[in-house]
């Protein structure tokens, strides 16, 4: 177990390394300078050529990637534009010219929307995408299942920004029925926060359920006809508790882990989902940072966002190994 | 369990008959429209009773059990006519009244031990929860007690109750489904194929666990078995079925001895025993009596030049470094092995499940790279076959495999001319049409027709199947074939025409063959000598009279002994 | 247990096929695909019957058609007899015609990135199953990498810098250029699952006893990928990629919808989408057609997927 | 009326005069119906990228930063009309030696948010740190005209800043009140450059380095309680503010709470329909969005919140690199065909400017209306083919490089139609804004002919317009249509010289009419115009007429 932990933790360090130097490499490598972007508009060739000198950016690519992961594990001190010291601490991202602030904190500082928005989306998943699929699995052929999988069908195949306008325009504009979606912190206000998030999080969670949906319908159809499901039958044991205990375990590793790779997905940001409804999430972070050049923002959204799907994928596969015996770690 | 007299059902007293079937009727419905999978089945089984369900693969029998428990999906399932277990119609009965009669009164031992139990629970947990449906005021360790009882009593010792089903071995597993059909005593047991793919040894320990419980519980019992061994071994009565039809019913005694049926005939005399004439025609359901064969086979010349050879094969697997450094220990399939086969010689491996038979094979065919000692043939080093494709393809000229799986040696993307002249496309020029001429007489070699050769896999039969791996093996015209157990997943009947046909090529070809499997009886029909394979090691040689009328060697002898 | 020797031979695909034709739902679904793809085919040719092309500003050049503003002045986002679908706002270019180009862009885009996908993912995931060893750890290490990258946002950040560094700037950014550019990026995250998906097939199919029967007949390492196994792996892409086909319709939509993707002048979906969220309080018609037109397509090739998938899996059927 | 925004009378002349010292004394006239107290919300998608004085450079947040920074000048603004008047200083300033030494008294009474009087060192130290590396961000005309250098580098090496070269010998503070400046060149405008945020006061003491940009220290009415960046910023009256020195400002509300990182669109339906917090909150950065421009319009309620204006002195141009379209009869064919109403419409319309037929906006000072080449809205294809005729080359394919934003992409289309009908073939090279910004406008060889460039004056007046843009000898970060007329260069060296900003004002536009607009370097597209939300409850705002956004320094709340 702790040598599968380490060996996992080990892979994940080279897969977030190998992905932090293509991000890296690929940014860099835009034609657009940071630079020039952190100067003002009314620098000229010299000002710029002085604060790329300060932001080390005259530097070869590679001593400057050496800069960042020896800043990501010890932390390290970044010079603003004028050349004065900015400390950042390690894990440090970077720190953004554009938003005037490090990058770590820029996304610590929009994680609870993330956050929020993926465990609402992650809660509708589970109710609406797995118990949907329950459902029409036990009842396949009915008319229950036909409408649940047109259903889920509908909600594999729209799109979020065509949903979550029609709806934004059905439910909140011309009706009322809901408040603007937004975010108001837990903390400040529960009803405002749940009120806020609802729309998204259905509309999310809808979008995502569908997937879940089919796969453990598929899934729980396949483990219905196990031997070991007719045996339970065959002690006396009732329909539905027998599938509750047997067809659902056997059922559940190819949908947990996806739901791994979905709340790793999730957690690093609902790029449209955020956009669309103007959550300022980590994903809304990322793509404004995209259109703006804010390259240290961008590399770090994208290794965060790696970072958690790298992690979910793994606990994912923990999850399976402790619902199956069968499955050894090492 | 010995055969009883016949005992005449009207005499019988109503409340002593536990299960009763009337014209049971089962259809499926299936995407080509039903299928019917029995039809008008009658039969009576007392209280005590055993009763022999016989028939070859797809012939229904699981359909009956299965509908005797009232287990078949509603959905797709039709089922009529009527099943009563003790006083209760089965058929058409609520699902809360066959809640409580499954388990408690009516139980089923199912057809494949491994997917039957549950991978995710202790095995302790599985058979607690069997007892605890039926005795819902039973305390925690009152149910944990009676599971390990049950446990100890089908010889699991109680140490193991935590265990998951994969830890355990495929007659242990075996063994936990029997103790969790009987753990409440039911007055019905359907068995259904209790021991196929279990080792002879463990086939016996397994029947006489039953055979045990079933005298101290009174229990009725419906075995559902292809092997007629077995039937005559443990049933009072039998019920011959074929293509959902009941075929013969009778006394054991009296339908083995005098069976009505020619069909029935041809399913007692397919399975060659120890006491069948070895090289003899075997019958089979469409030649239910063979012309004997013309001319013996003249016992080949032992001493004669060796055409294979093995000497201190070692053969190991795994043990690859991980990544931290530590290394596993490796499986040591096959630990100093020395074989001789001679030109013309049929030698038989056999040899229990894991024993490294058919490891040896794969290492003489040139598929496994050997870990040490040296393989020859035809005084050729080919010990680096697997890894060296120009070795590997001189030597498949002349040496040919025929696999023990017949359904997963064909691939199912190919036609059947492809597949067997695949062989011809490697190793010779012939044009197209050649090649196919060729395959054309291939088949009919093998009892098969030309204008087959369009075909897919998936049309075949498994005897046919089989057949055409045959016909894929002869086409370079080898010297040697390596058959891995090539009748051990077929029907009676079936393995009977695959044998026969085997015999008639090894003669017309003068083919020499190196037989793997492990049903004693079959290597005694085919094979001129002898080795027997335990734990990787060759255990006693010699030819076949030596091995299976002086056996030697202890091992040799239990296994001998294991032979219903 | 119909004897099947007694019928025509036939090979899995010609039973897959009958399957299929009995399948309503799937057949309609194929219909409602197979309308699109002759309409993108023969896009120029409905638009001139009808009378309108997507490039022209109608509501800009006749007057009355939009207000100061650029919304159309008759109700409904501006659907008359001579706009079926109503006017885009801002520019008063016809909706239907742009609707119908629309179908083109994504089909090309969709197709191309499949064809490409299916040869990536069949040639690696079959070669790297068949291989093992290094190149699988590899593969596998690469396959991490690209699934745990935020595919969007690579896209998003990289469709300008290709703009900008290969395109000269006295020439327009040739839509070809635009379409290879997305083809190869969905290209390059696409092949990912097809690829893992053969790589496990092949690796169980290796197991296989009829590879060790070829192997043992001497077959050459080529003849056992080319002959043995790719026969095997059709079904499971053909499934793949009728079910990854409307993935990337919806994913180009999307890019084009965040601002990148196909640009001005070739019609759009995404792009429509994008502008109809924009004046979607006002002309809620304009963002209703694309985003019903998208639905109903991608509706239809799931469909078809799942009926593709049935149709091939022997346990479906069942 | 009723709300107390001031009445914008006649929005075609609202230059901003110069007040005298009588004007400068405080208070500010009082905004009708204003009363005191109340928290005001701002919501803005973003942040200020700065606070720190001499790093602003930004009309709105100039604006913002009224409420706790002070100036030597200011614009006070009643009934729409902006007046340029002595803030910290008594008057707008005092020229000697040709305009070349510029004299300000301070204010009595005027006071630190921790009550220590503001002295003329403070505002020494302040000017002295836009010398300083980092204040490249802010605008260079102190250093430049301190110092006689162009060149900002180049001013640079004379003086670094206080922190690396202490005491700037070029600004004088005889005592705390008096602050003289000595100028290389007779300079004109310095009046209106004292108003920017750059020449307001820092105490050595509070200045924290680059802390100082999240949190400056106040001398304005209200002073920064906590300032989260991109998050939250929160303003408290400050005691020690005193409203008889301020002739500008006015300290209504309690508090003010500004948000950011809000959807724009979501910000403003809570406004217009009183949502939450909506009554009460404004908008100083975002615009209306378009979604909601045709809903506001229509319903009176909403569109009464709706504050309309003209964005200060923006302008927005197509201009022609003239040394690629070489040839001004191409640039004048170009000028008759472009579709000014159909590019507006695609756009958005009316609301986002008024067609303009001049270079220079109606909002500056000896602003004059004039239409040298007179053309319907919609383009006169018949005109542009009658100048392309007389071309020396004839003219087969144009580039036109432009920010890609959806709406840009529209209006591309409608030009690539138009000069389609003309026979020309428009290459359109869209790009994101960084891009856009290294390829075309800083870039010195941009292989483009045409481009928009929306832009406006550092102050209300042409000196930071018409001579930067249409002299030949500057680069062409200034210089972007690379503009050549050696007459014109001339006439620029002379107007220089001109030591009273009103008649250099004069002189500037006279140019620019009769010389510059003759040669078509750029054409003339929209003075922009700009439309922001107000909550119900919120009174008092206006587009401020230089800057051109809602003012917070006037805003109060009806209830509270
Ligand atoms: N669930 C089902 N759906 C459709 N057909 C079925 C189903 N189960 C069994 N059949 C068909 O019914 C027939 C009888 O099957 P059954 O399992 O009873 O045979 P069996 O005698 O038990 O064979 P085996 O010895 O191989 O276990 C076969 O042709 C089989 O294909
Ligand atoms: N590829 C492999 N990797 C690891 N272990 C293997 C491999 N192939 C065989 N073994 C092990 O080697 C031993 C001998 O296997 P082999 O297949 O030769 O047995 P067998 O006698 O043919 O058994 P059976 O009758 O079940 O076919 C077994 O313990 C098996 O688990
Ligand atoms: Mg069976
Ligand atoms: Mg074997």
């Amino acid at each position: 177990m702790l040598t599968y932990l380490i060996r996992r933790g080990l892979q994940a360090a080279v897969v977030l390394l190998a992905i932090s130097a293509t991000a890296f490499a690929l940014f860099y490598a835009a034609p657009s300078d940071p630079a020039t972007i952190a100067c003002g508009p009314k620098c000229d060739a010299t000002q710029i050529a002085a604060v790329r000198h300060s932001m080390g950016l005259d530097q070869p690519i590679l001593t400057q990637y050496g800069d960042y992961l020896r800043g990501l594990l010890a932390g390290r001190t970044i010079s603003d534009v004028d050349g004065s010291a900015i400390a950042c601490h390690a894990p440090c991202l970077g720190y953004s010219y554009t938003l005037h602030e490090p990058v770590l904190s820029a996304i610590t500082s929009r994680f609870p929307v993330t956050l929020s928005l993926a465990g609402g989306a992650l809660a509708v998943i589970l109710v609406l995408g797995i118990g949907v699929g329950f459902v029409s699995a036990l009842r396949r052929g009915s008319a229950s299942d036909r409408v649940l999988s047109g259903f889920t069908l509908i909600g594999a195949s729209v799109q979020i920004y065509f949903l979550g306008y029609a709806l934004q325009y059905l439910l909140v504009y011309s009706t009322g029925w809901l408040p603007l979606p937004g975010y108001t912190p837990p903390g400040e206000d529960p009803a405002a926060w749940a009120a806020g998030l609802l729309l998204p999080c259905l509309v999310l969670g809808f979008v995502n359920a569908a997937v879940f949906a089919r796969l453990s319908r598929a899934q729980l159809l396949e483990v219905m006809h196990e031997g070991y499901v007719r045996t339970a039958r065959g002690k006396g044991l009732g329909v539905l508790r027998t599938h509750l205990k047997y067809t659902a375990r056997g059922a559940a590793g190819p949908v947990v882990q996806l739901l791994g790779l979905e709340v790793g997905a999730l957690l690093g940001g609902a790029f449209i989902t955020e956009t669309v409804f103007g959550l300022s999430g980590v994903g809304k972070l990322a793509v404004d940072a995209v259109t703006q050049n804010d390259l240290p923002t961008v590399v770090g959204t994208v290794l965060i966002a790696a970072f958690f799907v790298v992690v979910f994928v793994a606990v994912a596969d923990l999850v399976v190994a402790w619902l199956d015996p069968r499955v050894r770690l090492a | 369990m010995t055969p009883q007299q016949d005992t005449v059902p009207a005499v019988r007293e109503r409340q002593d008959t536990v299960l009763s079937v009337r014209d049971l009727t089962v259809s499926f419905t299936g995407a080509r429209g039903p299928v019917t999978a029995a039809e008008g089945i009658s039969f009576d089984l007392a209280r005590g009773e055993v009763l022999g369900l016989v028939g070859e693969s797809g012939s229904g029998k699981s359909t009956v059990g299965l509908a005797a428990m009232g287990l078949h999906d509603p959905s797709r399932t039709t089922v009529s006519g009527t099943v009563e277990v003790v006083g209760t119609d089965v058929v058409g009965a609520a699902e809360a009244e066959l809640k409580a009669l499954r388990g408690a009164r009516i139980a089923m031992v199912f057809q494949d031990a491994l997917a039957s139990l549950s991978p995710f629970h202790t095995v302790a947990d599985q058979l607690g929860e069997a007892y605890r449906l039926h005795h819902k005021d039973a305390s925690r360790d009152r149910v944990r007690a009676r599971a390990l009882e049950m446990l100890e009593r089908v010889g699991i010792a109680g140490a193991r109750a935590r265990d998951y089903p994969h830890q355990f071995s495929g007659g242990m597993r075996q063994r936990v489904m029997i103790a969790m059909a009987l753990i409440n005593h039911p007055d019905v047991l359907i068995a259904d194929e209790p021991t196929t793919a279990l080792d002879a040894r463990v086939q016996r320990q397994v029947l006489d666990l039953l055979a045990e419980l079933q005298r101290e519980f009174g229990t009725a019992v419906v075995l559902v078995t292809h092997d007629v061994d077995m039937v005559a071994a443990a049933t009072d009565r039998m019920l011959v079925m074929r293509e959902g039809h009941m075929v013969e019913t009778g006394p054991t005694h009296r339908v083995l001895t005098a069976p009505d049926h020619p069909y029935t005939r041809a399913l007692i005399g397919a399975a060659p025993s120890l006491k069948t004439v070895p090289g003899s025609r075997l019958p089979t359901v469409d030649v239910p009596e063979p012309k004997s064969r013309t001319t013996a086979r003249a016992r080949p010349d032992e001493a004669g030049p060796s055409l294979a050879e093995v000497s201190d094969l070692r053969v190991e697997f795994g043990g690859r470094r991980t990544l931290l450094g530590r290394r596993r220990e490796p499986t040591r399939a096959v630990r100093g092995v020395s074989l001789r086969l001679a030109e013309g010689e049929t030698l038989g491996l056999v040899g229990e499940s894991g024993s490294g038979k058919s490891t040896t094979a794969r290492v003489l065919a040139g598929l496994q790279r050997p870990s040490g000692g040296t393989v020859r043939f035809d005084g050729r080093d080919i010990a680096r076959a697997a890894d060296d494709t120009a070795l590997r393809r001189e030597l498949s000229r002349e040496v040919q495999l025929v696999f023990q799986d017949p359904y997963a040696s064909l691939n199912p993307r190919r036609t059947v001319e492809e597949i067997v002249t695949t062989p011809l496309r490697v190793h010779t020029d012939m044009s197209r049409r050649e090649r196919r001429d060729r395959a054309a007489e291939l088949l009919t070699q093998v009892g098969l027709s030309a204008d087959q050769l369009p075909r897919y896999p998936h049309e075949f039969s498994g005897g046919q199947r089989q057949r055409i791996g045959i016909a894929r093996a002869l086409a370079p015209r080898p010297r040697l074939i390596i058959a891995d157990e090539p009748v051990s997943a077929l029907d009676v009947s079936v393995q009977a025409q695959v044998l026969n046909l085997l015999m008639d090529l090894r003669d017309e070809l003068g083919l020499s063959l190196l037989f793997v499997s492990h049903d004693l009886a079959v290597v005694r029909h085919l094979c001129d000598r002898v080795a027997v394979l335990h734990h990787g090691e060759i255990v006693e040689t010699g030819t076949r009279d030596d091995v299976f009328e002086r056996p030697q060697e202890a091992y040799t002898k239990e296994l001998l002994a294991a032979r219903l | 247990m119909a004897d099947v020797q007694t019928q025509k031979p036939r090979g899995p695909y010609a039973v897959a096929l009958k399957a299929f034709r009995k399948d309503r739902v799937g057949l309609a679904s194929l219909g409602v695909v197979l309308l699109f793809a002759v309409l993108a085919v023969a896009a120029p040719l409905v638009a001139r019957l009808y009378g309108r092309n997507p490039t022209e500003h109608y509501g800009q050049n006749e007057p009355g058609l939009l207000s100061a503003e650029g919304l159309p002045v008759l109700p409904n986002g501006g659907i008359s007899g001579d706009f079926w679908f109503g006017i885009e706002p801002g520019l008063g270019r016809d909706v239907f015609t742009q609707l119908l180009y629309g179908v083109r862009t994504s089909l090309t885009v969709a197709v191309a990135s499949i064809a490409l996908i299916a040869v990536i993912g069949v040639v690696l995931g079959v070669t790297v199953g068949y291989l093992s060893g290094l190149a699988d750890r590899v593969f596998t290490f690469v396959c991490n990498v690209l699934l745990a990258f935020p595919t969007l946002l690579l896209l998003l950040a990289l469709s300008p810098v290709i703009q900008t560094r290969f395109v000269s700037p006295d020439e327009n950014e040739p839509a070809w250029m635009q379409f290879t550019v997305l083809v190869l990026v969905f290209a390059a995250f696409g092949w990912v699952p097809l690829a893992m998906m053969l790589r496990t097939t092949v690796r169980s199919l290796r197991e296989r006893e009829f590879i060790d029967a070829a192997r043992a007949v001497g077959a050459s390492r080529r003849h056992i990928v080319l002959r043995e196994l790719l026969p095997n792996v059709w079904a499971p892409v053909l499934v793949h990629i009728t079910i990854a086909l409307p993935g990337i319709v919806t994913a180009e939509a999307a890019l084009s919808f965040l601002g990148v993707g196909i640009s001005e002048p070739i019609p759009d979906w995404g792009r429509m989408i994008a502008r109809g969220a924009e004046v979607f309080y006002d002309d809620p018609t304009y963002m209703f057609f694309p985003g019903v037109t998208i639905l109903v397509f991608v509706v239809a090739f799931n469909l078809l997927g799942d009926s593709v998938r049935d149709a091939l899996d022997p346990r479906t059927r069942r | 009326k009723g709300d107390g925004a001031p009445s914008v009378a006649d929005e075609a002349n609202l230059t901003a005069g110069i007040g005298t010292a009588k004007d400068s004394a405080g208070p500010a006239p009082a905004v009708e119906g204003a009363r005191r107290g109340g928290t005001v919300h701002v919501a803005n998608l973003r942040d200020s990228s700065h606070l720190d004085p001499q790093k602003i450079y930004a009309g709105e947040t100039y604006n913002t930063s009224l409420l706790w920074g002070r100036q030597l000048t200011q614009y006070q603004v009643v009934d729409g009309k902006p007046k340029l008047v002595g803030d910290l200083a008594t008057d707008t300033g005092k020229p000697s030696d040709g305009s070349r030494t510029w004299t300000y008294r301070l204010k009595d009474g005027i006071a630190w948010e921790d009550g220590k009087p503001i002295t003329s060192k403070h505002v020494k130290y302040g000017i002295e740190r836009t010398f300083a590396p980092g204040f490249e961000l802010g605008p260079p005309y102190w250093p430049q005209w301190l110092t006689g250098k162009q060149d900002l580098a180049k001013a640079r090496t004379v003086y670094g800043g206080p922190k690396k070269d202490g005491d700037f010998k070029g600004i004088e503070t005889p005592d705390d009140k008096t602050i003289v400046f000595h100028f290389a060149e007779p300079q004109s405008d310095v009046p209106f450059m004292a108003a920017q945020s750059s020449s307001s006061p820092v105490r050595p003491d509070k200045d924290t380095g680059t802390k100082y940009d999240l949190k400056p220290f106040a001398t304005g009415p209200y002073r920064i309680v906590e300032h989260r960046q991109n998050q939250s910023m929160t303003l408290e009256r400050n005691p020690h503010w005193k409203a008889a020195t301020d002739p500008i400002r006015h300290q209504y509300a309690d508090k003010f709470e500004f948000t950011f990182e809000k959807k724009e669109l979501n910000t403003a339906q809570e406004i217009l329909n009183g949502r939450g917090e909506g009554a009460n909150t404004v908008t100083t950065k975002n615009e209306l969005p378009p979604e909601l421009y045709g809903e506001a319009t229509r319903d009176p309620k909403k569109k009464q919140l709706v504050v309309d204006g003209r964005r200060g002195a923006f302008t927005y141009h197509l201009v022609a690199r003239n040394d690629r379209v070489a040839d001004p009869e191409v640039r004048k064919a170009i000028h008759y065909l472009f579709p000014r109403q159909q590019a507006r419409q695609a756009l958005g319309g009316p609301r986002v400017g008024d067609i303009a037929t001049t270079y220079s906006s109606p909002a500056i000072v000896g602003y004059e209306k004039y239409d040298l080449y007179p053309v319907a809205p919609t383009g006169d294809i018949k005109k542009a083919k009658e100048h392309l005729a007389k071309a020396e080359k004839p003219v087969k394919s144009l580039s036109y490089a432009y920010e890609s934003t959806a709406a840009n992409d529209r209006m591309a289309q409608v030009l690539v139609e138009a000069f389609a009908k003309a026979g020309i073939t428009l290459v359109t090279k869209p790009m994101p804004l960084p891009a856009f910004t290294n390829e075309v406008a800083r870039n010195a060889d941009p292989k483009y002919d045409l481009w928009m460039s929306g832009s406006s004056v550092d102050w209300p007046t042409p000196a930071t317009g018409v001579p930067y843009r249409f002299d030949s000898r500057r680069d062409s970060l200034d210089n972007d249509p690379r503009y050549k007329n050696p007459a014109v260069d001339k006439e620029l060296d002379r107007i220089a010289k001109i030591g009273d900003a009103e008649k250099k004002a004069e002189a500037l536009i006279t140019l620019e009419k009769d010389k510059i607009m003759k040669d078509v370097p750029l054409v003339p597209f929209l003075h922009q115009r700009v439309q922001q939300a107000r909550g119900a409850n919120v009174g008092g705002a206006f587009i401020h007429p230089i800057y051109g956004t809602i003012s917070p320094a006037w805003l109060y709340l009806k209830k509270s």
